[in-house]
């Protein structure tokens, strides 16, 4: 009979309406931003660069390797080395970006910066909240503005981070032969190179 | 408020003639156009309401990705992929990195494997359920089939992103393998989606597939004969819906495909409906490998660890890589001539190569059929213009 | 079913002169060269003896002239005595432009045949002829083709520009096409993206930047 | 005026007190009509945001026009090539005044990640005027109720009277803004430089090599 096939098209919207008065699961909204969806730990935005304890001039971690620069598809970094080193992570004198800037208003999110990173130390942050009014100033990320610290990591990728500091630790223990010297001492002798990657 | 001087029209409208003299009626639908899927344009010619002449142009989206994956290492033309036909990341992953690996002789990881076929599975999954509801909306089912459309997609879109970190740009597979392992729980959580997906399929189908304004407006419209469709090159559920049983999986059996069993859903007529019925029973078989997969998933490693993603430089060769991908055969001819950037990046768009016969589909019928008959191809934009 | 056969029986059948042009990769998809004169023919034949009724993909590749060194056995006068001495020599290669179609079958089989044509040169004679007549689906790619890289195709039905503008003058895929300059404002100073840069306010008269 | 505290007080009573100007921008702001157009990639996403999950209604802003002539507000959300700008910018002139323009996602900003594409626009702020700048490729929609938010703030601080007030309230509103042509090689004009000023190259000063490449 013709208007059946309506009819019961029409039953299915009206379960679908008053069923989202009682079933959860028809009740899709997500009350943003007075709710937010639960935070899902691969999730990315864009990137940041990480620094361990509390100075995020003395503990970052990027070494101006460049690679990330080389690396990235949208060419969307720009590192400058530092004239002078600094002691790493592992403890080892490295050189330090004197200039780091991400331009987020090129930036595709591919994570392939993170990816290519020997020494852990850029990674996705879940930020997304950047919208701006002025393209040039505000979303020209500059080595202040991406240094996050390493406890900002753990909280955003618990997994990820714990098996990163994991793996650092290991390449400590490799670099600085004698566990009982002092901390400084093994930041001068520290002689093999490189974080596991 | 402003005065406008009004700007000129981008073709001003020349009257031209039927053979029987009547004037027709020329028409510029799009590239701003609610029903064009995007930015595409048609020239149309109309006697009245009917067409008697159509033209798509195209390029208002062209993004030049075949010369910037010449500009650009192997690796980094791998997100770009992504943004080909957005809907389907991880298809359009899987086939160019199926090219590369018959450039380069890898071979994947069987764990890697089942994954590959599990996440473009759920891809297939989420495109078609959001082709239908595109395809209802052009029909004037405006909202309601496509509201429901996307409340299911977001869901395989969560899994998409508690896998890969992103809900369309996915980015996930690599050079022989993927680039990250499932997380805890994601297993179950896929699982889940996919024993709710019938129920939501049922609903949908109750509440379309026997409307009688919907039967009306599709059948007998748009019919596409199988020989035409062989012979321009269609491919995909719009290929199977005229009748030629030619799906890759089956036919290349790409990946392990072979280990599966489902069935390949046929059309009769080749019209709008059949399309849309076809691409509504391809996803009953894709859950049915889903569920095999997902009860197969064997333990090991994701990806061959002689590939690596820094310095990665095929012999001098070239390669052409094809996968099924929800709209049609999605290729990847890549030549290398041993440097670090491919000499040719090719794609093998299907949604450019579907629009071939739109305008035998849409002669001598109404306006608005070309409206659902365009919806019915199912073009991404992205795709056609590269 | 091998390449050589398959060359061997359209040779036979068509009179022409067919090439194998060998990929070394490990895919091992060798291709069919065939001259520009024989390729309705040979697609024909393709299509209907042979079965492959469904042209995939069809691509535009850019060949400009590079320059090879090559190692070459010569005669020379050595200390007064003629020897064999083993000199490296340069020479330009030939500068071609290449459409390839990669050809299957959806109903008889499932072996894949690439057919290649190539053009004399580069800018003058880039004449082909259209594959659209034997199968339609090469019809929006053969005008991509055209499009980028400014190949022309005798035969084809409506070869317009598909992807550019109709105003358009270049072959943007062309290899040594240049981009228009809109490099005025660039943050991430990479090399390629930095040369492009300076050109810009270089011939905007202010100079180099950063001075 | 009324100062805010005082305000706040009547507000509990019962009493809303308002001037012109706060009934005139709350009006604006909450029944903001955005043009249904979408580009590419992030255009799904702006459908996502309107769909049930996120539901843009909420904000006012489920209205999407087809036509230019009704809507206030212009999504930009995809690669705007350059064969699309002369479009998007026509578009842009139909709409009616107050209108305003959201870029959303870096293609729309920047070029984002296709801009060293041949053909395509390095950010469509080189030819009509931007309001708010969405980062992300795509952003996710609540990064979009987000940069909706924030253009609603700024509208609410819009005034109605006085210097500072919206062009299109002038004497002498803003004219049309330039269409491109096609041309041989390029647009025509490349950028509308009533609105477009490229800033301070900010790296490439702080090289030791001027103007060099780096090796």
């Amino acid at each position: 009979m013709l208007g059946v096939g309506v009819l019961k098209g029409l039953v299915e919207t009206a379960r679908n309406f008053f069923g989202s008065y009682v079933s959860e699961e028809r009740l899709t909204t997500l009350q943003y931003p007075e709710e937010t969806s639960p935070r899902i730990e691969a999730s990315r935005s864009f990137p940041f660069l990480v620094y361990d304890g509390s100075d995020w001039q003395q503990g970052m971690r990027c070494v101006s390797c460049q690679i990330c620069e080389k690396e990235c598809p949208p060419k969307c970094i720009f590192i400058e080395k530092s004239p002078d080193k600094k002691p790493d992570a592992v403890g080892k004198m490295q050189f330090y970006p004197a200039k780091f800037d991400i331009d987020i208003s090129v930036c595709m999110s591919c994570q392939i910066c993170v990816e290519v990173c020997p020494f852990d130390a850029i990674k996705m942050d879940v930020d997304y909240n950047l919208s701006a009014t002025n393209r040039f100033s505000d979303l020209l990320l500059d080595k202040e503005r991406l240094s996050k610290s390493n406890e900002y990591y753990h909280e955003i990728h618990p997994t990820e981070a714990a098996s990163v500091d994991a793996d650092l630790a290991a390449a400590r223990e490799k670099a600085a032969p004698k566990p009982a010297a002092p901390a400084t001492a093994a930041v001068q002798t520290a002689g093999t190179g490189g974080a596991a990657s | 408020m402003s005065t406008f001087s009004a700007p000129a029209m981008e073709l001003t409208p020349k009257p031209s003639y039927a053979a029987d003299g009547a004037q027709l009626l020329e028409v510029s639908m799009g590239p701003q156009h609610p029903s064009t899927h995007g930015v595409f344009r048609m020239d149309v010619a109309l006697d009245g309401e009917t067409v008697v002449k159509l033209k798509p142009i195209f390029g208002y989206l062209h993004r030049n990705h075949e010369k910037l994956g010449e500009d650009q290492s192997y690796i980094a033309s791998m997100p770009y992929t992504d943004r080909l036909d957005y809907f389907c990341s991880m298809t359009n992953n899987w086939a160019y990195a199926l090219a590369v690996e018959k450039l380069a002789g890898i071979v994947v990881p069987e764990r890697a494997e089942y994954l590959r076929v599990i996440t473009a599975e759920l891809t297939r999954l989420q495109n078609h359920t959001s082709l239908v509801g595109f395809l209802m909306q052009d029909m004037g089912a405006s909202g309601t089939p496509l509201m429901y459309a996307f409340r299911e997609r977001e869901k395989i879109l969560d899994l998409f992103e508690s896998l890969s970190g992103a809900r369309m740009m996915c980015n996930y597979m690599r050079f022989g393998g993927c680039r990250v392992d499932l997380p805890k729980g994601w297993q179950q959580q896929a699982q889940s989606v996919v024993d709710a997906y019938p129920k939501f399929l049922d609903e949908f189908e109750a509440l379309l597939t026997s409307n009688e304004i919907l039967m009306a407006r599709t059948q007998g419209v748009g019919a596409l004969s199988s020989e035409l469709a062989i012979a321009a090159g269609i491919t995909g559920p719009m290929l199977r819906a005229s009748g030629v049983n030619y799906d890759l999986r089956k036919v290349d059996a790409y990946g392990i495909y072979d280990r599966f069993q489902f069935r390949v859903p046929l059309g009769d007529h080749g019209d709008v409906y059949d399309r849309c019925m076809v691409r509504l029973l391809e996803m009953r078989e894709s859950l049915e490998i889903l569920k095999q997969a997902l009860r197969d998933l064997p333990e090991g490693p994701i990806q061959d660890p002689k590939t690596k993603v820094r310095n990665f430089k095929p012999k001098p060769g070239e390669a052409y890589g094809r996968i099924e991908a929800p709209k049609g055969e999605l290729g990847f001819y890549l030549i290398s001539d041993g440097s670090a950037n491919p000499y040719r990046f090719r794609v093998r768009p299907p949604s450019l190569i579907n629009l071939t016969i739109l305008e035998d589909l849409c002669l001598g019928r109404n306006i608005a059929d070309v409206v659902i008959i365009l919806g019915s191809v199912d073009i991404v934009m992205g795709e056609v213009d590269r | 079913m091998s390449l050589e056969s398959l060359k061997e029986r359209l040779e036979a059948k068509t009179g022409c002169k067919l090439e194998i042009v060998e990929n070394p990769s490990v895919s091992a998809q060798h291709s069919l060269l065939v001259q520009a004169k024989d390729a309705v023919a040979v697609a024909t034949l393709l299509r209907d003896d042979e079965g492959y009724n469904y042209c995939s993909n069809v691509t535009g590749v850019d060949r400009p002239a590079r320059e090879v060194s090559e190692k070459v056995k010569v005669m020379k006068l050595v200390e007064g005595v003629e020897t064999e001495v083993e000199e490296t020599q340069k020479r330009m290669t030939a500068a071609y432009l290449e459409v390839v179609y990669h050809l299957f079958s959806m109903t008889k089989h499932k072996y894949m045949v690439v057919l290649r044509m190539r053009t004399l040169d580069r800018e003058a004679r880039v004449h082909l002829p259209s594959l659209t007549p034997v199968w339609r689906s090469a019809e929006f790619q053969e005008r991509e083709v055209y499009d980028l890289y400014g190949v022309l195709f005798n035969g084809h039905p409506d070869l317009r520009r598909i992807l550019m503008w109709d105003e358009f003058e270049d072959f943007p895929m062309r290899r040594d096409y240049v981009e228009p300059d809109d490099y005025e404002y660039e943050p991430t100073a990479h090399d390629a993206v930095l040369r492009k840069t300076n050109a810009h306010w270089a011939e905007a008269g202010e100079g180099e930047v950063g001075q | 005026m009324m100062d805010e505290a005082l305000k706040q007080e009547l507000r509990k009573q019962g009493i809303v007190a308002t001037t012109l100007q706060e009934l005139y921008n709350w009006g604006r702001r909450n029944s903001l009509w955005p043009l249904n157009f979408g580009l590419a990639c992030c255009a799904i996403e702006m459908i996502a945001t309107t769909m049930a999950r996120y539901d843009l209604a909420r904000f006012g802003a489920e209205v999407f026009r087809p036509s230019p002539r009704q809507a206030d507000l212009m999504i930009v959300a995809g690669t705007i090539t350059k064969k699309m700008a002369p479009q998007v910018v026509r578009l842009y002139n139909q709409m009616p005044e107050p209108k305003y323009v959201i870029a959303m996602g870096a293609c729309a900003i920047s070029g984002g990640p296709f801009k060293q594409g041949y053909n395509v626009l390095k950010g469509i702020d080189r030819y009509i005027p931007v309001d708010i700048y969405i980062p992300g490729c795509p952003p996710r929609p609540e990064a979009l109720i987000d940069g909706f938010m924030a253009l609603q703030r700024k509208i609410e601080g819009q005034t109605i009277t006085g210097e500072g007030r919206p062009d299109f309230m002038k004497d002498e509103p803003s004219c049309d803004f330039v269409v491109p042509e096609f041309a041989a090689h390029d647009l025509l004009p490349t950028s509308n430089q009533g609105v477009w000023e490229a800033p301070q190259l900010v790296n490439i000063t702080t090289a030791e090599k001027p103007g060099t490449v780096k090796a």
